[in-house]
Order: structure tokens, then C-alpha cells, then sequence
């Protein structure tokens, strides 16, 4: 029995293609923003991924933010690194020619603090950017008109927010989720009303640490986001919590870091993974992410499609 | 797996074949890397994984000091957790490297290159030592002096080129490592000076080097994620506000490009 | 300089005195509902225990969960018991005369799906537990009256069960807050105006686990409480979010294993910590970790209530 | 820290002396306690910590097999994560040992006593086989030999009472453990039979004890994360709706006391 309409080819290294709501791409694994160079090279000897994101870009440069910016927790990770990016203009100019030079399908990851300045983001890339194919919302940054409440934390400023997104990005819009929102169900309903094509779920989840020496926060922001195999568990909770909730296709995010935390994250809804913290790791993770899923699906005769969500159609 | 460019550094299994341990918490290990690592060179540095577990997370960053029989030698200070497993580690002990990573310092033809390590800050010189006309390795105390020869004979390092400095040193000897660059004996106008060690040390080294007129390369730390120049986790501001990242664009940087919040 | 009103000895086992809203304790290292047996002997030989909260009771005798109950996590533990407990009436008859033989200070945790059992549990108390210092308000359970919404993740039921809580139970009540509330600081405000002597922060986090082989959820319930150290950085997070919030004592709850935990939890606003996961790997941790703070007060000449809080105190 | 009582198991930081490993993936692994164990018994276990990381969080429920110089002895097969981790420890590895649990088994002063170990379930049952007429060591096939030869000689069995069974024997001989438990040249009748190993050879000899009318004190498993009764995560239910922890009332239990779901 191999019935496989979306499992093509079976060689070590063939694609296992995945439809994310009309985008296709030739592996379900994707590297989440903020954890590779932009480096056109190093994109180009990624292994196994099916889509590369950027690091978040604004409208202007920022510098990040100082002091402490990554601190280790027992399997985790906490960064604070404050959106450090050289502004749009120069990202179109200078970094986004060499990251197509590897011709990885591409995110682009965006933060914005207001629509104003979503809107003027998206319209300096105008048709600069036609190789894009994703343009990814990270709406775990805070909304200045509305008194820094970040975005994903209401449904009505992410509908806005995907709403604009779609209104003026031609190819795919991604909500990136925040767990922190008080009912990420309602957010995910209303990203996917606005018309997102992915729901990532999700970014990190908000931690602090303290410097006991100094008896004070480590960061100067004194919170900051927790990524890595810690919150896994976490993951998985949020897409059994939302795979029944919304239609469109999940991209799980957070804690994926082998070919068995991917596939537990397909079964709970996810039809792609973002990798992220593990490529600190080991930067081959996802050729071997990619291969396991691979062999799962062969072994056992499966496509995507019946993998994807299973464990909620299984009996209990 | 490999990642099918030798531009990407990949994870490598290794082995603890030895630690040396030595007073205070130092060491010499050596590992055997089980799938040959890619070329590299002085100042670069690997990610070094205690364990396979997913608790410690991310690599230690320890300084390539040499490779001899196939086995790679970090010198390790124990200061926390993954450096006390590292140093407890018994052989067969399994660790993963990522590397080589870091920028290797350009050759350096100057006809006057001293080097001068701070503590295990040395590590990363060491590969250098038979290009220089001096290598300074200052220590806080005598404990150090049975690391100081083991190393120097396992690496056949040149006892006339090594000066060892001893801050506890006999009255009028004793000094730290900036004291003994003011005291060699020759010009070091037009030298260049290579220091790695604690950012007070580098700090002395930029200021002198300014005063006296020798370049000055100065290895940087910064806690690292990814060691690779993906996470911003490193980054400084080098002099004229340019962004710089210590892991990928380090961690070696020319002190003329340095500001003084570098060594904060 | 060593002014401690509430730091009070300094032999190896000294007590480090703390006041929680008028109920003293000798140490301020508690406990964690349901990881000890309720054996009085085991109670005894607990050494630096300022109290030892029960395992969840509730009206009726209850068999817990089906199925898996257990799954560990990267530096985390998933459990699913599902309050498996002998009822009020046996707990009262059979086990807590031998709990009290064991001259600990005991919080009684409770866990209730209607006021009204709320009330008939703590009216079939009556007197009969006297010496029962706190009564521990589990909210992380389903309310029947609500559609099985979480207490906990409602201010007002909060509200409600706290102050009939209050007005039954004559000692100290405290609300073990579900890190799940929409809007945590919300509930914890109502807890206190609710008339809570202390905020317990907090119960487990929603987490899943996926069985590969059988491409189904491991849990019968599909989600289970993840605790460990894994989850440290979000228990330290909620208590910086807290603490400036409310006014009664914090007690930290979630992740703490080793003395630099505690000191950061108290640093962070913790006026005591509960202990729960580690005891799994160390039965003498809690003797550890009251040794490690009372060390770490000496040799700065701080007092307790100079500890608590100070990340927040601390300019940056 | 001691819990200064002998009542409550402590943490004991132990080192891994030697890991003797036999194909398939079963090992005899020897751990030295840096402190004194509290006394034990047989059917105890311990929790095997595989290292001092946060993770694998958990112990590892692995029975007391024996106790040679100061050392303890485990028989463990590799099935997941901490187990291959504790098979692959070079000697000097640390781990840490939470120890004894379990409820000792009584004397057992029976006029007939037989044991009946599957695979590594033997471990906790070699302590009672100078005691018992015989013990039946069941294993798939013959690559156990070589364990099973080295254990009985560091523990010193009496070869005359140990048969092994081996499922893929010669033909005619080939049979599992139920199987030689029935072919023994004994009347079991009123004989007690003390079986561990996985959970269908237990429930077939829970059954036959009921046909054949003798008593079964059976070893059960379940997932555990503290192994002394507190997180109610191995609770089972015993006859008549009693309510039972494996780790503290059992693991072994009479099999008059189970119903047939504790084999599930
Ligand atoms: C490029 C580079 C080369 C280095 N070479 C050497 C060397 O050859 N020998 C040597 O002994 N040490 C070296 N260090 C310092 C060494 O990396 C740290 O001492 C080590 O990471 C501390 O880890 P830990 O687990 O023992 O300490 P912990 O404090 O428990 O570490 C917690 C986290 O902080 C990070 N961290 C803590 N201190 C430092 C630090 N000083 N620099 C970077 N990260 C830190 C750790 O990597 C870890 O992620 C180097 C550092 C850098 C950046
Ligand atoms: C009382 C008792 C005595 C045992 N004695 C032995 C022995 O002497 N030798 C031996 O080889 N094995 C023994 N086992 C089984 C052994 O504990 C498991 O094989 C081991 O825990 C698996 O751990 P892992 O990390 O390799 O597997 P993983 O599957 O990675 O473990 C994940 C988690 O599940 C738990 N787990 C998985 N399988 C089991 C199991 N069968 N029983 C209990 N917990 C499990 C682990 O402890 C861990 O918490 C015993 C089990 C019990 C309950
Ligand atoms: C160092 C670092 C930088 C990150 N930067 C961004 C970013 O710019 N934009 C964004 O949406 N997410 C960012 N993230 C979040 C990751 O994309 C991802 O959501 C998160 O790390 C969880 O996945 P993981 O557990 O696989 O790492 C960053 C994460 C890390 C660790
Ligand atoms: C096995 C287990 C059983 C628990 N039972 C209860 C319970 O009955 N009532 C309750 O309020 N919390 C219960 N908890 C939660 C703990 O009291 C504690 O809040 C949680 O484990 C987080 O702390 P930790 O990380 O220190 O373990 C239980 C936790 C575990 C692991
Ligand atoms: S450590 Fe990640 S960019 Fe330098
Ligand atoms: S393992 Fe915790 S009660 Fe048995």
C-alpha cells in the first residue's frame, strides 16, 4: 500500500512535498526566523529544508538591545536579541540578491509596531521582493498604537494586521502566533478569517531569569523568549488545541529538533515544521528531519496528508 | 549527516580520549573527533558539546589549540557547569563538536608578532607559536607551571620563544601579562601584538598598543548561541557604529576597529 | 550588617523564618501537592520543610486517570494522574491523625468542581482539622457549574471560590493560580480581593505528548500538566508579572530543583517556594535548598524579606 | 544530603566501574556508591539516574541483582534513551542512584521455591537463588549464553539449579519460560513460583499457578517517576477494586491479589 499523491520519490534525499494552502514546497521543514546568517552561501548548503525564514525585518534598522541578550535554561533557551536588523531598504539592497543567489524558497519575517508602518514595509519591497514567496507576520511584537499591546494578543489587531498583509502581498501571508495571547483560538480563528494561508504556532514563549550575583533581572527587558526542547510539550498542546479549531494548514514552531519531535508535531496538526534553537546544535538537522519523516512515511506506506492531524482521528 | 558544504561547520561525534587535569580547575582535553573536521587555523574555536542530552543545550565555544595524532586539545577552565563536565569527563566519554568556527587569522608576515595569553586565553594562540618571535603566557600563579609544560611538550612548543609570567611571581619578577610586553626586551613600534585572554588584559594590551605603536589583535568573548553568526547573540559595535558579530566576524578583531565598550 | 528580624539562627539546620500573611514558618521551603505519599513517617524524615502541602482531595473518593499517567519531556515531566485520592471523609479518618503525628505544618489541597461541593467539602472538615495551617485551592480544575471551564482561568470564579473558601475555612487559604488564566495578573488580583493570604504561582502547564507508534495522543485526556525544571523561566516570568500587581505573598511553584531556583524565584517576588518534580530525583533537596538560601543570606547579611523582590528593586 | 531517616531512600552519587555489554544490547552494569546504601533485599530496586543532567529527568527503575565488593550489580537491555546511555558509560561515568525501593520480598521459607526470570527480569530475583530449588533464566536465544555464564559467575550461582531456557533452542527443547515451568520434573503443586519478565509470560503464569495450584508472586512494571509512592503514577488496581502502588506495595505482587488487567 504506498497511495501517494503528495509523497514523491523515495531516494535518501527526495522530497516529501507538502501543499501549505497553494504554496508548495518540497519539504515539510522550514528554518524559523532568526537563526541563520543571512548568508546566501549558507543558505544554499541547507539540507532538507523546504523554505528558509529571514530574520524579523522593520521598516528602519535596529540596533537590538543591549546587554544580556541569551542565557541558557535546563533544555531551553532565552533570547532577547530585540529584532537587531539592518531596515528593510538595506535588506532589499544588499542581503536579499545573495539569499536568492541560493535559490531557497524564502520568508520574509516582518515585525511592525503600527499598520502605518506594516503597510510602508511592504510597500518599499512593491515587486523588489517577486521571488518571495512567503511574507511571515510576526505578531509577537508590540502594537504602539495600542499602548504596546502586542499584536497576536488580540484577535481584532492580528485580523487587521493579516487583513493588510493580504490586502497588499500578493503570495502566501503567514501568521506567526504568540502563545502568550489569552485565547490563541480566537487569534487563530481571526488570523485565518483575515485570510492567512499558515498559522505558525507558534513563537516563543515569554521567561525571565534572574543574575543572582547582581540580584536583578538578566535582561534588561526582564523578560525574554523561550525556544528549544523544553517547550515541545507546549507546542504540541497548542496544535491539538487549534487543529480542530481553524482550516487552514499549521506550521508548528518550537522545540522541533529531530525527525520524531517533527512527526509528533505533523500528528498533532502541523502539515510543515519550523526548526529553530536545534540548528544551534547541529546545522544538519534538517536534512535528517527531512529523511526521518521520509522513511517514517515509507516504511509505513503513508502520505502527508494521513499523517498530518492523525492523532486526533485516532480512537482513544 | 553533513550538510554538503565544507562552509557549513557540521556537528561531529568525538570522543574524550584524556583530560589532564591540573590546578586550579584547568585542563588539557583531548578529543577524538570520529569524522575528520574540516581544515582550520589560529583563532579559530569549536562549539563543544558536553553531552548529547538536550541539558546543557548549546556548545561551550573552547579555542582550537592544536591537533597531534588526530586528537584535537582544548585547554578548559572550569567556571560552570559545562566546563566541570568537560574536565570530569572520563575517556570514552562521548562529546560533539561543531567546527571549525570563527574567522582563522590571516597569515601574519610581520617581522615582530608576539602573542600573549591571559589563562587558557592562550588556547587559540597557541597554533601560531612557531610563527612568533615571542610567546607570553601569563598565569596567576606557580600552579599553573604543570599545564605550562605538559603543554609545551605535547605540542613541541620552543621553550626559547615561551615566557612564562607569573603574576605572584618572586619580588621584581612576578608581574601580569601587559607588565611583561612593557618589559621585553626589544622596540615594540611596529610590532604586532595577538592577546587572548580576560577583557581587562585586552583592555591594557588596546591602550598600550595606542601608546606605543604596535597593532594590536585581540580575541574577544561574548556568551554565544550558535557560534556560526545566525543568532545576533554577539554582536558588538566595532568602532564607527558597524555591527559586528564575535562568533562569525571574530573572534579576533584588529584593536584599530575596536572601541572601548568592546572590552566592558 | 546582619539585621534580620525574620532570619533568625544560623546553625547548619537553623530555621530561616518566614511570615506568609501571619502564618510563620521555619522554612520557607514547601512542599508541592501530590509527590509525597501521605505516610507520616516519610513526612517526618522530611528535612527543611516549612510545610508539606497533601496530594489533591476532593468530596469523593476519586481513581485518577486511565491510561498513560506519566511521560517525561526534555528537563520536564508530563503527568496525567488525574487526582486520584481516597475522598475527604477517608483522608480525615485515615490518614491525616498519621500525617499529624509527623508535627509538620500541612496545607490541605483541595480540588472541587462545584461551590457546593467547595462548601460540603470544607463543612465535612469542620473541626476535625484544627491543626491544618493552610487550606490550598487547587483552580487548575474544571468547574462543572461552568462547562468545565478552569476556575482559575476566571477572576470572578476565582473570586468566588476564594471568598467562600474564606468565610468557612478560619486559617490561612491560599489560590494555587493555573498559568493557563487568559490574564493571570487579573485572577491574582481577584484572589487577593477574593481575601487570599497568599497566591501560589502556579499550577502545572497544558502540554501534549504524541505516541509515534500509535500516531495518537499518549494521555486519555490528550493534555497533561508539564512541571520540572524545564518550565523555571516561566515560573520566574509570571512572578516579575505578579509581583508588582498584588500585595499578598507569592509562593513560587514550577521548575524550582536546586537553591540558586529558590533564591531567583524570591528575587524575583517568591516569599517561598514549593518544591514539587525534584523530589522525584531527591527526596533531601529540600533540606539543600533551605541550607543553600540560609547560606546565601549570611554571607551577605540579608534578610529574607530584604531578598524578596530585590530583581524588582534593582535599578538596571 | 542525608533525609535522616533510614526510612526514605536517599540520592546517592555513584560511579559506573564497568559496563559488561553482551549482544543484544543487554549489559552488566557495575556501580560503586560513594555512600552506604541502606540494607536491601531481593525484588528491590533502585532509580538509576543516567546522569547529573536535567535530562533524561527521571531515574531508570532497574532491580538489585547482586552486590559484589562494594559494588552493585544491574542487568539492563537497551530500549530507550537512559538505558543505552547507561550501556555506553565508560568506567568512572557518574550516575546517581536513588535505592533500595520497593517492598522486599519476605522469606520465602516455602518447602518448594522456583524462579522464573524472562530476559533482564531475572535481575531482581538472582538475590533469592540461593534459596530457591531452581531458577529458570528464560532468553530468546543463544546470544544470552555469554551473559548469563558471566553473571552466574560473579554472583557465584549454583550452576546446578540454574536451567536456562532458551525460546529458539534445539528443537524439542526450544521452549519459553511458562513452557519449562511446565516441563520441570516437579510437582508444582503447593510450590511458589516468583516470576518477572515481560508481562505475557507473566499473566501465563499467573494463570497456570491457578490451574496447577500453585502460588505466583509476580514482578510487575509500569512507567515510574519516583519510585516511593508519591506521584501515584504506577497505581494499579488490585482485586476487589484495591487500590495499589507498584513501586512501593509491589513491584511484586501475590497473584491472588491481581486481576488480569495488570498484565495489560
Ligand atoms: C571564542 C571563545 C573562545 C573561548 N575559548 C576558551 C578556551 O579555550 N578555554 C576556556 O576554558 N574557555 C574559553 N572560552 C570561555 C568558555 O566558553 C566559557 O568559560 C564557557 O562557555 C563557560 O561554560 P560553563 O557551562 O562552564 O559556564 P556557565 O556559566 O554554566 O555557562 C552558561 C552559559 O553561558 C555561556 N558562557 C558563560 N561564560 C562564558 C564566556 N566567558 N564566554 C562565552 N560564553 C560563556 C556558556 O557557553 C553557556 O551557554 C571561550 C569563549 C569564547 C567566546
Ligand atoms: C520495578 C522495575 C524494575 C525494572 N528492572 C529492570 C532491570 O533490572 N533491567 C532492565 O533492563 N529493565 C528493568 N526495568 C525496565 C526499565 O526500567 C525500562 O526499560 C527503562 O526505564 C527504560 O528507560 P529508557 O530511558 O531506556 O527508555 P525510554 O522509553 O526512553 O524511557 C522513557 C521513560 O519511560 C520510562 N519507561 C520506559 N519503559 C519502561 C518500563 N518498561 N518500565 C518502567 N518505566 C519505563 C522510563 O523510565 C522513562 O521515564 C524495570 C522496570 C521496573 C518498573
Ligand atoms: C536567537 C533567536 C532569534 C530569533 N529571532 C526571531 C525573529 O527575528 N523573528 C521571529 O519571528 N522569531 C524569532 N525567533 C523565534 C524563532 O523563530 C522560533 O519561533 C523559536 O525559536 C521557537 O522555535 P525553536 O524552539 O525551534 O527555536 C528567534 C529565536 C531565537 C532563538
Ligand atoms: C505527579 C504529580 C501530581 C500532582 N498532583 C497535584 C495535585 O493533586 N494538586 C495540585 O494542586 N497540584 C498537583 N501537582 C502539581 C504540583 O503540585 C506542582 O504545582 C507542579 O508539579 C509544579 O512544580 P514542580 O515543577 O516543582 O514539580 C502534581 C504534580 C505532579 C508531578
Ligand atoms: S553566537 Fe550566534 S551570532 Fe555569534
Ligand atoms: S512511581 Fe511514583 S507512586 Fe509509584
Amino acid at each position: 500500500m504506498r497511495p501517494s499523491t503528495d509523497l514523491l520519490g523515495s531516494g535518501v534525499d527526495g522530497p516529501v512535498n507538502v501543499d501549505l494552502n497553494g504554496l508548495g514546497l518540497s519539504s515539510p521543514v522550514v528554518v524559523a526566523s532568526g537563526v541563520l546568517p543571512m548568508d546566501g552561501e549558507v543558505w544554499s548548503s541547507m539540507e532538507g529544508v523546504g523554505l528558509i525564514c529571514t530574520k524579523g525585518i522593520t521598516l528602519e534598522p535596529r540596533a537590538g538591545n543591549r546587554g544580556e541578550r541569551l542565557v541558557e535554561t535546563p533544555s531551553g533557551l532565552l533570547n532577547s536579541i530585540g529584532l537587531e536588523n539592518p531596515g528593510i531598504d538595506r535588506f532589499l539592497e544588499a542581503i536579499l540578491p545573495d539569499l536568492l543567489r541560493s535559490r531557497r524558497s524564502l520568508g520574509l519575517n516582518v515585525a511592525f509596531s503600527s499598520l502605518g508602518e506594516l503597510e510602508e514595509l511592504i510597500g518599499r519591497i512593491g515587486d523588489r521582493a517577486a521571488s518571495v514567496e512567503v511574507l511571515e507576520l510576526n505578531l509577537s511584537c508590540p502594537n504602539v498604537d495600542r499602548e504596546g499591546a502586542v499584536w497576536g494578543e488580540s484577535p481584532e489587531r492580528t485580523f487587521e494586521a493579516v487583513r493588510l498583509a493580504r490586502s497588499l502581498w500578493p503570495r502566501s501571508v503567514w501568521a506567526k502566533l504568540t502563545p502568550q495571547a489569552p485565547d490563541v483560538a480566537a487569534v487563530a480563528r481571526a488570523a485565518e478569517e483575515a485570510g492567512a494561508h499558515c498559522l505558525v504556532v507558534a513563537n516563543t514563549w515569554l521567561g525571565a531569569e534572574v543574575d543572582l550575583e547582581a540580584g536583578a533581572p538578566v535582561f534588561k527587558r526582564v523578560v525574554a523568549g523561550l525556544s528549544g526542547p523544553a517547550v515541545l510539550p507546549l507546542t504540541l498542546r497548542l496544535l491539538f488545541q487549534l487543529y480542530p479549531k481553524v482550516s487552514v494548514p499549521l506550521v508548528a514552531c518550537g522545540g522541533i529538533c529531530s525527525p520524531q519531535d517533527a512527526l509528533k508535531a505533523m500528528m498533532a496538526g502541523a502539515s510543515a515544521v519550523q526548526v529553530g534553537t536545534q540548528l544551534f546544535r547541529d546545522l544538519g538537522c534538517c536534512g535528517e528531519i527531512l529523511e526521518g519523516i521520509r522513511s517514517f512515511l515509507d516504511s509505513r506506506g503513508l502520505s502527508v496528508s494521513r499523517l498530518v492531524g492523525c492523532a486526533h482521528r485516532a480512537s482513544r | 549527516m553533513s550538510c554538503g558544504s565544507h562552509r557549513l561547520p557540521r556537528r561531529i561525534p568525538g570522543t574524550v580520549t584524556r583530560v589532564e587535569l591540573f590546578p586550579p580547575q584547568v585542563g588539557m582535553i583531548w578529543v577524538r573527533p570520529q569524522e575528520t573536521m574540516g581544515p582550520w587555523g589560529p583563532g579559530q574555536f569549536a562549539m563543544v558539546f558536553p553531552s548529547a542530552s538536550n541539558d546543557p543545550l548549546l556548545g561551550r565555544p573552547l579555542g582550537l589549540a592544536g591537533q597531534v595524532d588526530g586528537q584535537l586539545l582544548f585547554l578548559c577552565r572550569g567556571v560552570g557547569r559545562g566546563t566541570r563536565m568537560l574536565l570530569s569527563s572520563p575517556p570514552g566519554s562521548p562529546v560533539h563538536l561543531v567546527a571549525p568556527l570563527g574567522s582563522p587569522l590571516a597569515p601574519l608576515e610581520e617581522s615582530k608578532l608576539i602573542l600573549l595569553g591571559g589563562g587558557v586565553g592562550v588556547a587559540a594562540l597557541l597554533p601560531l607559536a612557531d610563527r612568533a618571535d615571542r610567546l607570553l603566557w601569563a598565569v596567576r600563579d606557580g600552579t599553573w607551571a604543570g599545564l605550562m609544560d605538559r603543554c609545551s611538550e605535547a605540542l613541541g612548543l620552543d621553550r626559547d620563544r615561551l615566557v612564562p609570567v607569573f603574576e605572584d611571581g618572586p619580588p621584581g619578577e612576578g608581574c601580569n601579562g601587559v607588565e611583561a610586553l612593557w618589559r621585553l626586551p626589544m622596540d615594540l613600534k611596529g610590532a604586532t601584538v595577538v592577546a587572548c585572554g580576560p577583557s581587562g588584559m585586552l583592555r591594557a594590551v588596546w591602550e598600550l598598543g595606542r601608546e606605543r605603536g604596535f597593532r594590536s589583535l585581540l580575541g574577544l568573548e561574548r556568551r554565544m548561541a550558535c557560534g556560526f553568526g545566525g543568532c545576533m547573540g554577539c554582536a558588538i559595535d566595532l568602532k564607527g557604529g558597524v555591527r559586528a558579530r564575535v562568533c562569525k566576524d571574530g573572534p579576533f578583531f584588529w584593536g584599530e576597529d575596536l572601541d572601548h565598550e568592546a572590552f566592558d
